[in-house]
């Protein structure tokens, strides 16, 4: 549909700097799927301060060297460059004093947990440190009683992230892990580690890996009558996993089997109302089907961070990045006295209307600590058979903090 | 040239290089049935190049030629062999990596499958050195051996017009004299079109029944083989030779 | 507005083409120097870079914290400049070493690419999955430059003087690569090449020269990879996929093999235009869709290079004895007569 | 431990049967016309699309076995009638050659990935329960893929050095100009190659995704380099050597993965190959080096 | 007669010993998986003369010669430069010691010219070598000036000069077989072994070519010659081995030797 104003200001843009082509290409899906409906819902309210936001993919091909110059041509070829989504995990270390120098705010996802202690003042993250999400796997599997527990993780720079968690965290909580299983991706079969696997007679799996590598393994693991419950990251719960399992295993099994801890809402809000509009508006632009966008956890993510990016160029009257950039905190974080907003919309009006607020994003509260990071509870959730997100439980920020995970950092 | 046979292979104003340069230039010769043609010239004359234009190897930079009467200027080099010509190439005239049965059996790729057996019994029997070798791969046999196997591989075809770059390189002498003298000469008493290049100079006029003198790409003589044996400066004036070597020419 | 174009981003752009250039000249020339002189296929080239990278982080990043911190690596150390260069070199000379005792065995040319090719596979997925070598595949980050305290911790903060220390540098060596080919020795690295019965049979010890070319090679490599990890400050096995060692390949390929001149041109055009430019594609279609096509475009431009320039763009020139250090000049080509 | 053992080894003859299929295609391109192919990997990514187009168009699976094959065999045609030979005209050699293909598999391979929408397709197809005898699992069509890999290995190596065109081929390989003196018509005979290693190329591109279950534009790119190891371990041009080599290269593999070295498991498969280099240097050496393409 | 620079550096255990062979082989044979291709052949070659090697296609010459160069594998026998066994050195030190031969099937280097080619052969020796190259710089030159003096002096004497910039591939049949000849003697070797050094060379060149060896064979070098054209061997050689079957089967003078009826047997008939 055509935008309320168009063409009156000249346009912004908001850059996806990530791997959109080779062997990391999933983090380019997962993040439009994320930024496109946050512009569609931005642009649909009359964009900010008049200027409509457009979307510009920069391929850092999941290589540091490849990222480098893209982004300095980036910088150098785009004026009106106001925000950055991403960069990705590897090319992150590269990018990212990059990107601060310049002076342009960035919602990152690198989950890497050198950025949980982040003194770049432009880096801006709502995401859980990998970690995190690991501890949480292990506190639901605590909380249901398993006690023999199989790891099965790619060995790709992706899906290695979480492991570090999911192993000080269980050890932690004194879990035995009977199999530690790391898949190379892309084999033609992994039947040696599906038995292996099924030999170590585990209660649950927990896994991460890319999705074709997931497919054969469960499909295998099926075919050799070895499933039991899987725990999945944050990164399972994306719709290639999701649907490269579920074809392998078939839709009733996997509605049984899985359970995902996904960075989560605290309950049904106007946001995620606000999002699933947002979505189904820019559905034509996106690569996957409205459904699996909108249960897909770094899409949520990705499109909190704009919101809120955009709500803070509304509050400092300003697309400047250096000038808006301090106004980030300012209307997420919770404070007495300020206005709760669900949407971008809404969000303006308060605005205008002189008041100070809080933007209550799809994935919950918004609260950055000192160095730039919000990440909220974590929620298990299951995939229905009718491809529904079914939420199974909490696990709060609280519970993930008292654990005393050890090595990592 | 009113003595010489119904021509075979007619090429006329032959240019042939590599890389668009000119090697030969404008040569004309012909070949006819039950006749034996020598081309002689000192080394880097052109004579390969000549007969790589003739077989189609070499793309023709300008001029026509003729078998049987019939354009096959356009033709390619398997076309050319569909039409009875044989080649033996001066290099590379075996396939390394076939046994000596296979590489007789493709010489007579284009003959129907049971004349197949018979053939090579046939040109065996010209060349009995190869009779125990047949399932030896071509590379692991000795030099001469191998020069043996590409004669014997384009014998196989029977071709009408057969063409030879230097055939008795690397043969004993026994075996040198017994291709000329008796395969060669018996192929032109049969009625069949040779043309053949040789630096056995005296041994090959001896043979043969016409021959050309090429040097620097081009043709410097056009004679019946014993008008240039009788020639006692053949060698002097068109080989570069001394006299030594001249003398040398006619007492081989 | 301060993100936005100005000068300043442009340059900082195009210095940072201009480093990657010396590298991928650097790795172009001794690639050259191995394929187009000695006939060695080395498609496992961007191993010993990546082993140059790898050295000169951690023996500038300090020891390692171990699984405590958020890198792991062996060979923590402080090296001051120019020693880690040196490791770097030395990094990637050793490993050529190892790998060539076992690769470059008597074998056919293009077997030799493939098990080549093969040892690259091998060392990427052991140095992913091993954590505690080089922190597996996230990789190293937090490297700096050598004049960080002079002049800015990053190299990426100092752009301009990063691309003079790494110009120098890379003159300096490419031009030692050029004489060297033009050497007896590269002669000789030539006529290995083209026979190595005849060769050995006059004197070349075949097994020697070829481990020579490949390890200095090898150092090369390793050099190039020091100085780019400096300039990035982070190496992960994603950098070094065994596609950029085509890329390099490429790049000789399109220049011509077998001239320094051509290698230049091709090194100029291949990594850094052919890759670069489909960057200026306005995007199209879903996301995403833009950058399949640029490589789709990216392989379209290869392979029309190569048609229509099949011997590269400045093919190899004849070394004409005259121009050799003879004192005769060659008669001029005449009849036998 | 026993019963690990033969598990994992017969979790080893699957993956070689898939692996053998794959190498005797490609060993027969290369030892038949010189080129290395690195589009290879790419043929078998689109003769996997398209068994996965049969069965999105609900046709019986097998005919997406047939028609995989078929699609590899054409578009193999079409690449080496419609863009290798015309590098051929222009004298481009052995090395150039294979960049050529290079450039063509990342033309193939991102035009796939652009049609496909970089998304992964499942193919759950002719799976079957498996057949269980003590700690062995295998599915019927695994099975079946072992048959297959079997006759094809047996009906190529015959054709191959008992009809005339097989020897007309190995003829035309090493000396295609004295091939075309002898009568040969190289470049039908360099058709019929490209044809057979084209369908063993596509069919390949297929049994390996009713084993992954799941096919995207990177499927053929991935299985390239254990393709190459395995046709250089059993020499190239030899397919009883590919299917050996592809044999052994699958049993180190799931043996390793079988023992806990999932993640070492494709390094073993490679390094084995290293260890014969080792051991015993002539094992893969033969043949001329100055070999003409022939296209 | 060594020039200026002496190209090849002559280890002082390969000089003969006076009246001693410069080349010995003893009991030397070489097979081929079932082929017995060369069984017990034992030969010396004295300095100063040429011994040529005749016999019928298959006899196991270039064997024999593959096997004093080693170029192949002998199953037994040992071979002597001089006083020194070199039977168990690789080829390029054989070489090293003076040893050099040319191939039956040509062998130039394709992608060099025909002057890089000759110069390339004095390559084997120290001179040209990674340490020499970078130490000496100033002594690689003017090796470089010798060489090339001498390779223009080599190509003019078998009219091979205007070919100096041609690559080796673009050379016909007999101008391959020239350079291979022609590379040798840039060398100043101890023995030399050819292989059907006159196969495709045009007759008048032939002549040259028998006065040439004959010429550095009297500088005290000895030459191993295997040839089929016996016009040539009857010029060439001094002394004459006929070999049958892998065998050694007649050797003496070459009249003597061609009537020997054992000999007209096996290769005149
Ligand atoms: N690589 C090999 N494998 C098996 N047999 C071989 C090999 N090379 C040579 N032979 C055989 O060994 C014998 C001797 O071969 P050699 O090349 O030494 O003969 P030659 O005397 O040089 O013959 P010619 O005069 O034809 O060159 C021959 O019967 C030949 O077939
Ligand atoms: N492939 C090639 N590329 C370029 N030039 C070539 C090529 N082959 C031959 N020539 C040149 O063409 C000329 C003629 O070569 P050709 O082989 O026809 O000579 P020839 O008369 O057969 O000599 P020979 O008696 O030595 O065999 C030579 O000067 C040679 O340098
Ligand atoms: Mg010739
Ligand atoms: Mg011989």
């Amino acid at each position: 549909g055509s935008t309320a104003s168009s063409g009156k200001k000249g346009s912004l843009v908001v850059a996806g700097v990530i791997a959109i082509t080779g062997t990391s290409s999933f983090e380019g899906s997962n993040q439009s799927e994320g930024v496109l409906p946050a512009l569609y819902e931005i642009n649909h309210a009359g964009g900010v301060l008049g200027h409509q936001l457009v979307y510009k993919g920069v391929d850092t091909r999941g290589d540091p060297a490849d990222a480098l110059p893209a982004v300095q041509q980036l910088l150098a070829t785009t004026s009106n460059l106001v925000a950055v989504a991403g960069p990705g995990t590897a090319s992150a270390p590269t990018i990212v004093p990059v990107l601060n120098s310049a002076k342009i705010p960035m919602t990152a996802v690198a989950g890497e947990s050198a950025y949980d202690q982040s003194h770049y003042q432009y880096f801006w993250r709502l995401f859980p440190p990998d970690s995190a999400n690991g501890t949480a796997m292990a506190l639901w599997a605590q909380r249901k009683h398993y006690t023999r527990v199989a790891a099965v993780f790619g060995s790709d720079a992706g899906s290695q992230g979480d492991l570090p968690g999911v192993l000080a965290s269980l050890q932690a909580m004194h879990i035995q892990v009977v199999a530690n299983i790391s898949l190379t991706p892309d084999q033609s079969s992994y039947q040696s580690s599906v038995s292996q696997l099924i030999q170590a007679h585990p209660d649950v799996i927990m896994t991460e890996s890319d999705a074709g590598t997931a497919g054969t393994f469960f499909g295998e693991l099926k075919s050799l009558g070895g499933l039991v419950p899987i725990i999945g990251t944050e990164a399972t719960y994306t719709t290639p996993w999701l649907t490269a399992v579920q074809n392998a295993i078939g839709p009733t099994d996997f509605h049984q089997y899985f359970t995902s801890l996904i960075t989560a809402p605290s309950k049904p809000t106007a946001a995620v109302t606000a999002w699933n509009d947002a979505v189904k508006g820019a559905a034509h632009q996106l690569p996957v089907s409205v459904n699996s966008a909108e249960n897909n956890p770094f899409a949520i993510t990705y499109y909190d961070g704009i919101i809120t990016l955009a709500l803070a160029m509304v509050a400092a009257k300003s697309t400047t990045p250096s000038v808006y950039n301090n106004y980030i905190p300012k209307v997420a974080d919770p404070g007495p006295g300020k206005t709760v907003v669900y949407n971008f919309a809404q969000g303006v009006k308060a605005l205008n209307a002189g008041k100070q607020i809080e933007y209550f994003g799809a994935t919950g509260l918004i609260d950055f600590n000192k160095y730039h990071n919000s990440f909220g509870n974590q929620e298990a959730v299951t995939l229905s058979a009718s491809g529904k997100t079914v939420s199974l439980g909490q696990v709060s920020v609280a519970a993930i903090e008292a654990v005393p995970v050890k090595g990592v950092a | 040239m009113t003595e010489r046979a119904t021509p075979h292979l007619v090429a006329t104003g032959l240019s042939a290089g590599y890389s668009q340069v000119p090697v030969v230039r404008g040569v004309s010769l012909q070949v006819g049935l039950g006749e034996i043609v020598v081309v002689v010239g000192p080394n880097g004359a052109g004579k390969s190049t000549l007969v790589k234009a003739v077989t189609g190897e070499l793309e023709l930079l300008q001029g026509r030629i003729s078998l049987e009467s019939r354009d096959i200027t356009g033709l390619g080099e398997d076309d050319r062999m569909a039409r009875g010509m044989g080649y033996v190439p001066q290099l590379r005239d075996v396939f390394p990596t076939l046994t000596v049965m296979e590489n007789l059996e493709m010489g007579g790729y284009r003959l129907a499958k049971r004349e197949v057996p018979q053939r090579v019994e046939a040109v065996l029997e010209t060349f009995p050195a190869l009779k125990g070798l047949r399932r030896r791969l071509a590379r692991s046999m000795s030099g001469g051996e191998q020069k043996m196997l590409g004669i014997a591989r384009a014998l196989m075809a029977d071709p009408k017009f057969l063409i030879l770059d230097e055939p008795t390189a690397n043969l004993a002498p026994q075996v040198a004299t017994h291709v000329l003298k008796d395969i060669v000469a018996q192929l032109a008493l049969s009625g069949r079109a040779v043309l053949l290049i040789e630096q056995r100079v005296a041994l090959a006029l001896e043979i043969a029944s016409w021959g050309y003198v090429l040097t620097d790409g081009q043709l410097r003589l056009d004679r019946s083989a014993k008008d240039l044996l009788a020639m006692s400066d053949l060698g002097t004036l068109f080989l570069g030779m001394s006299e030594a070597g001249a003398t040398s020419l006619h007492h081989h | 507005m301060e993100g936005g174009s100005d000068v300043g981003a442009w340059s900082f752009y195009i210095t940072t083409l201009l480093v990657y250039f010396v590298v991928d000249a650097l790795s172009a020339f001794s690639l050259n120097l191995q394929f187009g002189y000695a006939g060695v296929v080395n498609f496992g080239f961007i191993v010993f870079q990546a082993a140059g990278a790898y050295v000169a982080a951690v023996v500038t990043l300090g020891p390692s914290g171990g699984q405590a911190s958020f890198q792991q690596y062996i060979l923590g150390s402080h090296l001051p400049f120019p020693l880690e260069l040196l490791a770097a070199t030395l990094a990637g000379a050793v490993l050529s070493l190892v790998v060539g005792l076992f690769a470059l065995r008597r074998m056919r040319r293009d077997y030799q690419a493939a098990v080549l090719l093969i040892v690259s596979l091998i060392a990427l997925q052991v140095v992913s999955a091993d954590v505690p070598l080089f922190n597996g595949s996230n990789g190293l980050t937090g490297v700096t430059w050598p004049f960080g305290q002079l002049f800015g911790a990053t190299a990426t903060g100092s752009p301009f003087l990063y691309l003079g220390y790494a110009a120098i540098i890379g003159l300096l060596v490419c031009l030692g690569v050029i004489w060297l080919s033009r050497s007896p020795w590269g002669r000789s690295l030539r006529a290995m090449r083209d026979h190595e019965d005849a060769a050995s049979a006059m004197g070349l010890n075949i097994t020697s020269l070829r481990l020579q070319v490949f390890v200095l090679g090898g150092a090369i490599a390793g050099l190039s990879g020091g100085l780019l990890v400096e300039y990035i400050g982070a190496w992960s096995p994603g950098a070094w996929g065994y596609a950029e060692t085509f890329v390099i390949f490429t790049a000789i390929f399109v220049g011509g093999v077998g001239n320094y001149r051509g290698v230049l041109v091709g090194t100029l055009l291949v990594p850094i235009i052919f890759l670069e430019i489909p960057r200026f594609l306005p995007a199209v279609g879903y996301p995403g869709l833009t950058d399949s096509l640029e490589w789709v475009v990216v392989g379209l431009a290869w392979m029309l290079c190569l048609l229509f320039r099949p011997r590269g763009i400045i093919p190899e020139r004849r070394l004409k004895a005259s121009l050799h250090g003879s004192p005769r000049e060659p008669a001029p080509a005449e009849g036998s007569a | 431990m026993l019963a690990q053992l033969l598990g994992s080894a017969a979790d080893g003859i699957v993956v070689a049967a898939i692996l053998a299929v794959a190498a005797m295609g490609f060993t027969l391109q290369f030892s038949l016309t010189n080129v290395l192919n690195l589009s290879f990997g790419s043929v078998m990514t689109i003769g996997a699309f398209t068994a996965y187009l049969v069965n999105v168009a609900g046709l019986s699976p097998w005919l997406g076995l047939a028609l995989g094959t078929v699609a590899g065999a054409l578009a193999t045609v079409l690449l080496g009638r419609g863009v290798l030979r015309l590098y051929a005209r222009r004298r481009t050699q052995l090395f150039e050659m294979m960049m050529v293909t290079l450039g063509m598999s990342l033309v193939i391979d991102y035009g796939i990935q652009a049609i496909s929408q970089n998304a992964i397709y499942g193919y759950t197809v002719l799976q079957g329960s498996p057949i269980r005898m003590g700690p062995i699992a295998v599915t019927p069509i695994q099975v079946g893929i072992i048959g297959i890999a079997l006759v094809l290995l047996v009906a190529v190596e015959a054709a191959l050095h008992l009809t005339k065109l097989g020897k007309a081929l190995r003829a035309t390989a090493v000396e295609p100009s004295l091939a075309r003196s002898c009568g040969i018509k190289t470049s039908r005979v360099v058709l019929v190659t490209w044809l057979v290693s084209g369908g063993l190329c596509g069919l390949a591109g297929v049994v390996y995704i009713i084993s992954t279950q799941s096919v995207d534009y990177t499927t053929g790119e991935l299985f390239l380099p254990l393709i190459i190891a395995a046709a250089i371990l059993g020499g190239v041009g030899s397919l009883r050597g590919a299917v050996v080599a592809s044999l052994v290269m699958g049993l180190v593999t799931e043996i390793v993965a079988g023992f806990g070295g999932a993640a070492y498991s494709t390094v073993a498969g490679f390094a084995i190959l290293v260890v014969v280099l080792l051991l015993h240097p002539g094992a893969v050496f033969g043949g001329a080096e100055d070999r003409q393409l022939v296209l | 007669m060594s020039g200026p620079m002496a190209l090849g550096a002559v280890d002082p255990q390969v000089v003969p010993t006076p009246g001693a062979p410069v080349l010995e082989a003893r009991d030397v044979a070489v097979g081929y998986g079932g082929v017995r291709a060369v069984d017990g052949v034992s030969l010396a070659v004295y300095p100063g003369e040429v011994v040529g090697i005749i016999g019928p296609n298959g006899a196991g010459k270039s064997s024999f010669l593959g096997a004093l160069g080693g170029q192949v594998k002998r199953s037994r026998g040992h071979i002597l430069l001089g006083s020194r066994d070199i039977s168990q050195l690789p080829p390029h030190e054989r070489a090293r010691l003076g040893l050099v031969r040319t191939f039956q099937t040509t062998s130039e280097f394709a992608r060099m010219t025909v002057f890089e080619n000759l110069v390339t052969a004095a390559e084997g020796d120290s001179g040209a070598s990674l340490k020499a190259v970078i130490l000496h710089p100033r002594r690689t030159h003017l090796r470089e000036q010798e060489l090339s003096e001498r390779a223009f002096g080599i190509m003019e004497r078998f009219e091979m000069t205007h070919t100096a910039d041609l690559y080796g591939r673009e050379l016909s049949g007999g101008q391959r077989r020239l350079v291979e000849i022609m590379r040798c003697l840039v060398r100043h070797p101890q023995v030399l072994l050819l292989d059907e050094p006159m196969v495709g060379v045009a007759p008048h060149l032939t002549g040259k070519l028998i006065d040439d060896l004959r010429g550095i064979a009297a500088d005290g070098l000895g030459i191993l010659v295997v040839e089929h054209a016996l016009e040539v061997v009857r010029r060439l050689c001094d002394r004459v081995v006929v070999m049958a079957f892998g065998k050694v089967i007649a050797a003496g003078e070459f009249e003597e030797v061609v009537a020997d009826p054992q000999v007209q047997a096996a290769y005149l008939s």
